[in-house]
């Protein structure tokens, strides 16, 4: 009982051993093919990450007109804004804390006495902040809450934040259908390799026919050495990506361009980077050890 | 046992290598099948290995209809025969020892068992010293005697053999032999072997099937076999 | 002699025909790879095109000084211009040519006639325009022009201008180099793949060399496999690339996101792409079977 | 012709295959080489034929030192002998007619010469209407005399053929060994012939080596060998 699970795992290293130039062929595609993956992975995750910091970092800024200050009034008009589609979050920010926030914003101390009169007699709106659900109906929630009474004024950053939004969503739909497309390219590129590597000794699997072997038992030591293969073609991109990404993030600081674009913390990004790799190295393996396999105990009768 | 009514065999490219073979070996027999080079004698042993299957007619083996069995069957049928090929078929990347024991594996033999009985094939056909080494290292004759190591090392009901001997000097060639006849007479087993071997077929005298173009012309109960040039 | 050029060619295509399995695989290795450089080539042309188009629309507006009016004095200022480093090309434009460009801005004849009394008393200047040799210096052009003596105002379209040609440049060059990679991780990919076709006929190599064929005579057909594969792996990307590229051309009419990022024209670009495609196909499919070949010959005596 | 001065073979192993072997065989000599299985009769082929190199010692043909060759000139050198290999080594992807062919195109023979010459040898052999199978369509008997058209098509010097018989029934034996005795006498080819079988070795009397675990046990210049057990 014990040995039937350990003879496939037993030969599968032998296999991969007594083939070595082969292992190291279907290795090294796999290698390539998850560097390439490996890229877009990365590329794909910041670009997302990008996405949701832009659209959260989005936010309309409505302004209560002096005449709406009482409780109820301000309660009316957070209810109503909660109400239109698309809204997200909506918090209230009193017209103190907005002077606060205001004061907050000089670093000289100096400067900040000058203002302090003025908190008496306070110059700030109450405002509501409000996200939205989907940053590129930006524009179409604001020209909602602009038409709610007792508001005085909104700011969302006008044209230049929801083209950034749409742009970035674009590029974010696009690029997902590239590395999508490209990965299942990928994988089948991996999958011809481990064809050929099995087609050179299709004489072998004839072979264990005649001697009486079962499918399943000249199948199982093949899927194994797939994923040994697999394992071991994942280990360069892994170091490359997980050792790549810290050093990236180190130099760049962080940020790709601008601050804007902050690039997502290597830990645990890059295990996460990592272990996907390893998945896809290791069922790409399999999958495709065990297509050829079955093709080629067809050969023969 | 065995039994081939109405066989024939055509190949794809038009060869017609058997025509309508009517043949019955019993158990226990022992059988040599003689014929010019090209008659026909390996595509019978194909069609009783299951590896061909007969364009017409019906090939039995142990009460199995090898030309009918699902691909997937075929493995199976086959642990109840061993066969020597004429290109022997050694595994070229597994050594002496593991190709014998191969065949004993896919019948989930226990472990030390199979390494009891490979160790005593191979000081059958003698090549207690050659167990590390792989098909590649080794003579013409030593892979031909691998090959019956394989094929006799589960006791098979059924034991077909293509020439087994075409590589071997006379001295090893009768040794095979006594090998050979000793399973069929100990163990029963059913032996049917294909040879050009005259004075082997005439030193130890068995039932002689003789095949000429797909055709059997003579089944000689009594054995030896007088050349007709 | 004939024989001798054409024995190879038959045998190279009998080959790809007698190994149809390996033959395909290989091919679709061809294919799959080509097509991931493919758009790499097709997104790397467009983005050097974008980019120097846009460093040719940033043009430094260099306005003379009414007191500077004379051809001599204006003379001078456009050879200064001149001298300064990185600059690519000065164009000189008259206060008569600015105020019927400026004239020309309206589409209204009547507003035309507005205008048309200020011919006369002339308030244009004179100006220079100048496009740099390298975006990425715009500004430090601008300032050195500033300094001249005799310029009234010049104007570059600021900051955001620089930061654009910037960030295109660096696109630009991180994408040039990460498809240069690519590239050379995909003609391995293909070069791995022919060796394992190869791989699985050492042993026919072995006999080529038993029966007195001289090494070259052996290489030869396998080249012309090689080449074949290629062509054959080609034509699959090299049809989606131009019908893909054409078809994309349509729907995006041309531009991408905005009016600023042009497409290259389909025609005759398309027909570059497919010959850059072919010819790498052809150059791995001969280079791999080349080193696969030279390995097995040695493979035995 | 050929030549071999103290020469042995160890292969990597540890085997040792052939032990300081001291041979002269002259232009126009047909020799027999026997000896049981293993013995290392096929070593000494492949030294011959340059694919192993001697652990010692030297072995010339036809005026080459074969196992100095540089690895480029060994095609070159064999373009003057013929081999017929034990495993016959065709290439499988080639028809019959295309194998002996090729064989002829890499001396840059014209190709209607090409032509004449293989329908010639396989009308020898007698595989006139094999021409277009391929070697896995072939009986084992068939595979080996296209192994041995092959190796005669280019009127080679020297003939060294492995057990060039050991797959043909007596009578295609016969002829093959009437073909090589005419090849052998007509065109003053030299011949070495590994083989097992005695009745031939024994009706067709020649020079005879008998080599026993890698050592020449006997060098019989009149031919014919009893066995001894
Ligand atoms: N796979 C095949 N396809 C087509 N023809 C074949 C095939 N195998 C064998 N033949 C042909 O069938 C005939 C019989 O072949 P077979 O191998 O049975 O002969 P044999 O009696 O075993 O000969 P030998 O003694 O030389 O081994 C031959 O003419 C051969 O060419
Ligand atoms: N490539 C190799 N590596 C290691 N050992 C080898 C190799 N080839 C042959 N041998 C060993 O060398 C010895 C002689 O082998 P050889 O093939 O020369 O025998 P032979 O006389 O041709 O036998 P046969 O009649 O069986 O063909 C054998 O013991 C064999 O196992
Ligand atoms: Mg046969
Ligand atoms: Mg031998």
């Amino acid at each position: 009982m014990i040995s039937r699970f350990f003879r496939p795992i037993k030969e599968g290293f032998y296999g991969v051993g007594r083939h070595a130039a082969m292992s190291i062929s279907s290795a090294s595609a796999v290698t390539i093919t998850l560097l390439i993956i490996s890229i877009f992975l990365i590329f794909s995750f910041n670009l997302q990450q990008f996405t949701k910091d832009v659209e959260q970092s989005v936010q309309i800024a409505v302004m209560i007109d002096y005449a709406y200050e009482e409780q109820s009034q301000m309660d009316k008009i957070g209810i109503d804004i909660g109400n239109i589609e698309g809204v997200n979050e909506v918090k209230f920010s009193s017209k103190e804390d907005e002077f606060q926030y205001y004061l907050d914003g000089f670093e000289d101390e100096a400067q900040k006495e000058v203002f302090e009169p003025f908190r008496e007699d306070n110059p700030m709106h109450n405002a509501y902040y409000v996200s939205v659900e989907d940053g590129s109906n930006l524009k179409v929630v604001a020209d909602q809450i602009a038409q709610i009474e007792g508001v005085d004024s909104i700011d969302y950053g006008g044209e230049s934040a929801v083209v950034l939004v749409n742009a970035l969503n674009s590029i974010r739909t696009g690029g997902g259908i590239l590395a999508g497309a490209l990965s299942l390219l990928a994988i089948f590129l991996i999958q011809n390799t481990i064809k050929l590597t099995i087609f050179a000794r299709s004489d072998e699997i004839a072979i264990m026919r005649n001697v009486g072997a079962k499918n399943g038992f000249i199948r199982s030591p093949f899927l194994i050495e797939g994923i040994i293969i697999g394992i071991l073609g994942s280990i360069i991109p892994i170091m490359l990506s997980v050792f790549g990404y810290i050093y990236l993030y180190r130099i760049m600081d962080g940020v790709i361009i601008s601050k804007m674009f902050v690039m997502i913390p290597p830990h645990p990004f890059v295990l996460k980077i990592g272990g996907i790799l390893l998945l896809i190295g290791m069922a790409v393996g399999l999958v495709g050890s065990f297509f050829s396999v079955n093709k080629y105990l067809r050969w023969k009768r | 046992m065995i039994e081939l009514i109405h066989a024939s065999k055509r190949y794809p490219n038009g060869v017609n290598a058997l025509n309508d073979i009517n043949l019955k070996i019993d158990q226990g027999e022992f059988v040599y099948i003689i014929g010019p080079t090209g008659s026909g004698k390996s595509t019978l042993i194909k069609l009783l290995d299951g590896e061909e299957i007969p364009s017409s007619g019906t090939v039995n083996v142990v009460g199995i209809n090898v030309g009918k069995l699902r691909h997937s069957k075929v493995p199976l049928y086959r642990r109840n025969i061993g066969v020597v090929f004429q290109d022997y078929r050694l595994l070229p990347r597994k050594t002496v020892f593991e190709n014998i024991a191969y065949a004993l594996e896919v019948i989930g033999m226990r472990k030390d068992m199979i390494r009891l009985r490979v160790r005593q094939v191979m000081n059958l056909v003698g090549l207690d010293d050659k167990g590390n080494s792989f098909p590649s290292e080794l003579s013409g004759g030593q892979q031909q005697r691998v090959a019956i190591a394989r094929a006799i090392a589960n006791k098979p009901k059924v034991l077909i053999a293509d020439e087994p001997t075409g590589n071997l000097d006379p001295a090893m060639s009768d040794e095979i032999m006594a090998l050979l006849q000793k399973i069929n007479r100990e163990e029963q087993t059913t032996i049917v072997m294909v040879t050009h071997d005259l004075p082997l077929v005439n030193k130890h005298k068995k039932r002689t099937i003789v095949l000429e173009e797909g055709h059997i012309v003579a089944d000689l109960q009594q054995g030896g076999y007088v050349q007709h040039d």
